[in-house]
């Protein structure tokens, strides 16, 4: 399986309308031959609706304001509802050291905060593709 | 706004400047291009394009080890150059073991009694490769065990590069117990000076230092006739004595002045000192060759500047003297920590004064062109106000007989003394402003912030490694040395080769400044009420 | 008894140079009228001697160093085996909030940080005259 | 040791920077054509004749918290600490036009913005502040609450409104940088804001009906060319909406436009931004539209540190941009200018934070002694011939956008937007090949975070208090009054009238923001912003 296997959902939970970031990364997961869908603003039951109309791997969050538990929370019971509560889920935005342990605790892959390398939340998600070949297995 | 506005050195500013303003320049005469005569505009062409200023901070403190580790993690921060700052025991030539200093050891500064010291302090790292600073004492003993070092490392000094204070404006600013006078430190200033032009080619033999009499509260004119007095008297010195060619004595001169707050002063005040030092070379020493008319500075952002109260707000303050040294063509800057009035910085204020270089290097792009005010109606016409007015300043000194002289009969420190007064004046008058001291200042401290802790023990390690140092050495040729060293200080022969080989007979820094008190004396600071 | 009857030494003991602090101390405590012996840097027993000598009423130190609690300590030791220890003692410089206590407990009456306003710091001794009568009778 | 610059060398929007510049470089510049005398067209060198020696610039930052209560509390604290002008950033919810008991809002109520649903909650706001001496700014939702909230409030309070000062947003070229659910199209968006400004230009003459903000859209990483750009090629667009209505005299209608910028890092081409958009605003409004009165045409502009330049890594560093940002500013003759905290990149800004961001401007006017000569690097061989190039570059933009069919029809065909990306992918490929410098992110980075800074954190039980605070408001208004006041501003909005007096009537009845807006969706319909992959 790689990177062509692998389809990504790119949304922002929230109102607040940063999109720069989002795009950033959206763009650098679809250079390295990831299938994307940019999501752009949408509420998290959009969000979870989207996620298992397409059925993707990986659901990617935004979040610029400081409201990211909530709206991370409300998410993943959407993805749930929605019988995708196995999607890998991956935060970017402003998140501070200390809500890091929670938000892993919630199911959260991986955390990315401003400054962080586009290369590396590529490669991080690469080494994860076998776990996701896992997951389609079962699934 | 008062209607009637001076700059901080008093120069009174119109509201706006135009093309009027600078009609009476001439673009090739007064101007030119930067790397050109008269080179207000920067000492070489292409100025920060070629090469990026050196980001170096005065630094040392508790021991010679401690003060290795530091510059140690200086050098992996990406620091270009050391800058030895010596304890107040180094600085007034006391060893640590002398019974009359025991509290000071180690403060504001490393000590360096002996070579060993010197030797722990620059321990794994590459002085062959570095440049060095030494805020030398009179004499530069410091420096000769420096060069000792290198010896001994198999580095030849014609190889070494670096700068010994070695300036007789500076020393004499502090009150300090135990100095000879500015007689006998411009005979030991120049002799060492002379020593570098045959054996040390590479080494700035002096840095012409403004930076702490600036600090007592005098103003950019005072500081910058003061400095190029000071420069004048070395030079008409060597210029009696006749014993190397003033061009080859003169080549190697640096500058190092203060950054203040007033922003388009202090960078007008670096463009005049470029043009008036090419003017002194020149047309006062009819020297031609250009690499000698060369006003290369270090810059240091003003430490009186900076407050105990809100010390976050230092750097801001420090930011901005630190753009002011960039937009002037400084070629070296030392961005104080933002507790230095507080504390010694800590690491983590150490850290943000290399990050406020690198952001003004690397990000806000103000190194793209050369002298990028080049040509402000403001900023040329204050150019000409600062330089006019340092002239006058500067004659008003000779007529006093020269910086030695000024400094011997009082005058010198009564100009501080009066700096000193007058500002506290402002401050109560609140004609000055200081953010949070004498404006907006808030009833409870509002900032947190780290204190870097001095180490009480640290004297002890020093005083007994001293004592193992003399136990360890052959007295007869320390004696010797010492004797030989006091008899040419008596003939009036050039000294240094006589302190090198002090050193290298484990002579202590004491021992070796106490000839200097035996031979010409303490000398009584007038300074009083 | 007034400012004109009160006599301060200003001293810095200890090696360290700075003299910017303690002359504008010195100049504002003359200009309110008292009379000010400016002593610049003394080491501790010299202090001592010359408050013995002076017969003062206070004693200014001025220390621009970190190493000021060893030099407090040793200066009001001097003054005491000098007979002196009910001089008034006055400290100025960078001195941190957290020895602020300790040398209160030593006997430092006034902590001047850099900042304070001299008037302020003349106040603080103006208001102290009627203490210092007491000691001198 | 630092590298050295390369050989070619480009300002952060490319343009070519000699090494060094000489008198030929402005020879070809007519003094009094070009550059003028401050307070005189074409401004170049600012727009009042002394400057900052006459008034220094207001210090003034954009903030909101939690509760109205919560902002009250922190506005009446700047006020002592000297700040002289206040900014009211509405949460999210509010900025979107949905109330917070709305299902869509849940978390994203009283976040990043003060929640404000009604003109009682405008004066929990204001309480005990002197309105009639302050000049606010009201970054509202086109056709929002904000404004008649605020209006309505002064009248209360007695203070007539052409008395009242300040400022509202009401900007498309801002509002056309984020991705905001719930909103209309860019030509609904301009017909509500001419409407504000013909409105204000006959009732309101002291408060200025529209802050032309290219501050978010720079902060997209478009250059201070593209910024430069798409601000005036705003400006043209209200203009010639305004020309085609024809309802009040263009100079009336120009006379209190406001303007909101950037200050980047790039420091002297921030400064010659400055510059060249105030002599290219008098140029479009003297030569354009043939407006000679000189008190039309003068940029006024607020800035602004440029958030997208603060790092997230070691936040102390932010201290040094922003206070280059500051300088920045002032040396290009801002009127008002705010400074990030420093840890803005990180939360909210702290009580530290924002005092010292307050100490920074405090530090340039009354310490550094820029203030003491207007312009002071006018005349510059550099700034000059900077300052004309960024001009003219800066005029082809606009042509392009006026290609586009303005800058409306450039939002909704979607070629904004593709600047925008294409801005950002930019940026990020320069910050990965290092063509770009940021200190301590791509360069100079660090292992482990070297500072510990305080943090804010907003208040977590503010949502469910405003769910609350909105329901009480619903209950103790006159229903029926609001239903009444809304519907007929519905009739307004589809006549094609101006809607402002409908709007205030509206707000004064209680109708909330969510039920301004849904109006808005009803007669127009959702815009789908043209943003993708």
């Amino acid at each position: 399986m790689d990177a062509k296997d692998v389809k990504i959902l790119m949304a922002k939970p929230g109102l607040e309308g940063h999109w720069r970031g989002l795009i950033a990364v959206s763009n650098a997961f679809k250079d390295a031959g990831f299938e994307v869908i940019y999501g752009g603003s949408m509420r998290p039951p959009e969000i979870a609706a989207t996620a298992a109309q397409e059925d993707v791997d990986i659901v990617g969050l935004s979040i610029l304001c400081s409201n990211y538990m909530r709206l991370v929370t409300e998410t993943i019971d959407q993805l749930k509802k929605n019988g995708k509560g196995d999607v890998m889920l991956l935060l970017g935005g402003i998140i501070y050291q200390d809500d890091f342990a929670a938000l892993k605790d919630m199911g959260i892959e991986g955390i990315f905060i401003p400054g962080t390398p586009l290369d590396d939340i590529v490669a991080f998600v690469r080494e994860r593709l076998p776990k996701l070949e896992e997951k389609q297995r079962i699934g | 706004m008062s209607e009637q506005v001076s700059s901080a050195s008093g120069i009174p500013l119109k509201d706006i400047y135009t093309p009027q303003d600078i009609e009476g320049i001439n673009y090739g005469r007064d101007l030119g291009l930067p790397g050109q005569a008269p080179y207000t505009r920067g000492v070489y062409p292409t100025m920060y394009r070629g090469r990026l200023w050196t980001i170096r901070r005065l630094s040392g403190f508790n021991t010679p080890e401690e003060t290795n580790q530091l510059y140690r993690e200086e050098y992996e921060l990406g620091q270009t150059g050391f800058s030895v700052a010596p304890d107040i025991s180094t600085v007034v030539g006391m060893d640590a073991d002398d019974p009359r200093i025991s509290a000071d050891i180690g403060h504001a500064g490393v000590p360096m009694s002996t070579l060993e010291d010197v030797e722990a302090t620059f321990e794994g790292l590459p002085i062959e490769k570095v440049s060095t600073y030494l805020a030398d004492r009179c004499g530069a003993v410091s420096t000769a065990m420096y060069f000792v070092m290198a010896e001994k490392r198999g580095i030849d000094l014609k190889e070494l590069r670096g700068t010994t204070a070695n300036d007789m404006l500076a020393a004499f600013v502090p009150s300090l117990v135990n100095q000879p006078g500015p007689e006998a430190y411009v005979r030991y200033a120049v002799d060492f000076m002379e020593f570098c032009t045959e054996h040390a080619p590479k080494w700035n033999p002096v840095s012409f230092d403004s930076y702490n009499a600036r600090d007592c509260g005098l103003n950019a004119v005072q500081e910058l006739g003061m400095l190029l007095a000071t420069a004048i008297q070395y030079i008409d010195e060597e210029k009696r004595r006749g014993r190397v060619p003033l061009d080859r004595f003169v080549r190697r001169i640096s500058f190092n002045t203060g950054v203040h707050n007033d922003f388009f002063e202090e960078i007008a005040k670096l463009r005049a000192a470029r043009r008036m030092w090419y003017k002194i070379i020149t047309e006062r020493y009819g020297i031609d060759d250009p690499k000698c008319a060369l006003f290369r500075v270090h810059v240091q952002s003003s430490g009186s500047t900076h407050t105990t109260q809100e010390p976050l707000n230092n750097v801001i303050r420090i930011a901005y003297q630190v753009l002011a040294g960039v937009l002037g063509g400084a070629q070296s800057i030392h961005a104080n920590g933002y507790d230095e009035g507080i504390c010694l910085p800590t690491d983590q204020a150490m850290l943000l004064s290399i990050r406020t270089e690198q952001i003004a290097a690397l990000e806000s792009n103000v190194s793209n062109t050369v002298d990028p005010l080049g040509g402000s109606y403001y900023v040329e016409s204050l150019t000409n106000d600062v330089e006019e007015r340092a002239w006058e300043y500067i004659k008003k000194i000779e007529d006093m007989g020269g910086m030695k002289q000024a400094i011997a009969s009082g005058w010198f420190h009564r100009e501080c003394r009066e700096a000193t007064i007058q500002h506290e004046q402002r401050l109560l008058s609140g004609e000055a402003t200081v953010i949070g001291v004498n404006k907006f200042r808030m009833e409870q401290e509002p900032y947190q912030v780290p204190i870097f802790e001095w180490d009480p023990q640290a004297p002890y390690r020093q005083i007994e490694k001293l004592k193992r140092y003399r136990a360890e050495r052959d007295p007869e040729a320390v004696a010797r040395a010492l004797d030989e060293l006091e008899a040419v200080t008596r003939r009036g022969e050039n000294v240094f080769p006589a302190v090198m080989e002090a050193v290298r007979n484990r002579a202590t820094l004491g021992e070796i400044a106490g000839i200097q008190t035996r031979v010409y004396g303490v000398w009584r600071y007038p300074i009083g009420l | 008894m007034d400012e004109n009857n009160v006599k301060i030494l200003m001293a810095k003991p200890g090696l360290e140079g700075h003299w910017r602090g303690i002359i504008a101390v010195s100049n504002a405590f003359r200009d309110a009228g008292f009379e000010v012996v400016y002593g610049a840097n003394m080491l501790p027993p010299e202090i001592a001697a010359s408050a013995v000598q002076e017969d003062v009423d206070i004693v200014g130190l001025s220390i621009l160093s970190s190493n000021y609690m060893r030099l407090v300590s040793e200066t009001i030791q001097e003054l005491k085996a000098k007979g002196k220890g009910d001089v008034m003692v006055l400290l100025g410089g960078m001195i941190w909030e957290k020895d602020f206590p300790a040398l209160k407990e030593m006997g430092v009456e006034g902590i001047f940080i850099p900042g304070t306003p001299l008037t302020d710091i003349v106040e603080f001794v103006r208001e102290r005259i009627p203490r210092l009568r007491q000691k001198v009778s | 040791m630092i590298d050295s610059k390369a050989d070619q060398v480009l300002s952060a929007s490319g343009i070519p920077v000699k090494d060094v510049y000489t008198p030929e470089d402005v020879g070809q510049i007519d003094y009094n054509r070009d550059i003028g005398y401050p307070g005189q067209p074409p401004y170049t060198r600012g727009v009042y004749a002394s400057m900052y020696r006459g008034q220094l610039w207001t210090i003034r930052r954009l903030t909101g918290y939690d509760t109205p209560e919560a902002t009250n509390k922190r506005y009446r604290e700047e006020y002592e600490l000297g700040q002289t002008g206040f900014s009211i950033a509405p949460d999210i919810s509010t900025a979107v036009g949905m109330d917070p008991d709305d299902p869509r809002v849940s978390a994203d109520v009283g976040h990043a913005g003060v929640p404000l649903y009604s003109v009682e909650d405008m004066e929990t706001v204001f309480k005990d502040l002197p309105i009639e001496k302050c000049a606010t700014f009201l970054a509202d939702r086109v056709g929002g609450l904000l404004t008649p909230a605020y209006f309505i409030m002064a009248q209360r309070r007695g203070i007539p409104l052409d008395q009242v000062r300040g400022t509202t947003a009401n900007d498309l070229c801002t509002w056309s940088s984020m991705e905001l659910g719930n909103q209309p199209p860019p030509h609904v968006f301009l017909r509500y804001a001419v409407d504000l400004i013909e409105w204000c230009a006959e009732n309101a003459p002291r408060w200025y009906p529209v802050s032309f903000n290219s501050y978010n859209p720079r902060d997209n990483g478009i250059s201070a060319v593209q910024e430069m750009g798409m601000l005036m090629a705003t400006v043209i667009q209200y203009i010639e909406e305004e020309k085609r209505r024809g309802r009040v005299p263009l100079d009336k209608f120009v006379r209190r436009f406001a303007f909101n910028m950037a200050v980047h890092n790039d420091f002297f081409e921030e400064i010659a931004k400055l510059r060249a958009s105030r002599r290219m605003l008098r140029r479009i409004i003297k030569e354009r539209y043939g407006i000679e009165d000189p008190a039309c045409g003068q940029l006024r502009v607020h800035v602004q540190t440029s958030g997208s330049t603060h790092t997230h890594q070691e936040p102390y560093n932010n201290l040094i941009r922003i206070a280059y940002q500051v300088m920045a500013g002032v040396l290009g003759g801002a009127q008002s200018i705010h400074a990030n905290g420093y840890d803005e990149a990180v939360c909210l800004p702290t009580e530290e934070a924002m005092l010292l961001a307050i100490r920074t401007e405090q530090i340039v006017a009354l310490e550094t002694g820029v203030s003491n000569t207007v312009d002071p690097v006018g005349g510059s061989y550099y700034v000059e011939s900077l300052t004309n190039e960024l001009e003219s570059e800066a005029w082809d933009y606009v042509k392009k956008i006026e290609d586009q069919g303005g800058m409306a029809e450039a939002i909704q065909n979607g070629w904004i937007h593709r600047e925008y990306k294409s801005a950002i992918l930019e940026y990020e490929r320069k910050l990965r090949s290092e063509e770009l410098t940021v200190v301590g992110v791509n360069k100079f980075r660090l292992d482990e975070p070297p500072y510990q800074v305080p943090i804010f954190k907003a208040d977590p039980k503010s949502s469910d208090i405003l769910i609350e605070r909105i329901k009480r408001h619903r209950d103790r208004r006159d229903s029926a009054k609001a239903a009444e006041a809304l519907a007929k501003l519905e009739e307004k909005v589809r006549a094609e009238e101006n809607t402002v007096p409908s709007i205030m009537e509206a707000v004064a009845a209680g109708a909330t923001p969510g039920e301004l807006a849904e109006i808005q969706m009803r007669v127009y319909g959702k815009f789908h912003y043209p943003i993708g992959v």
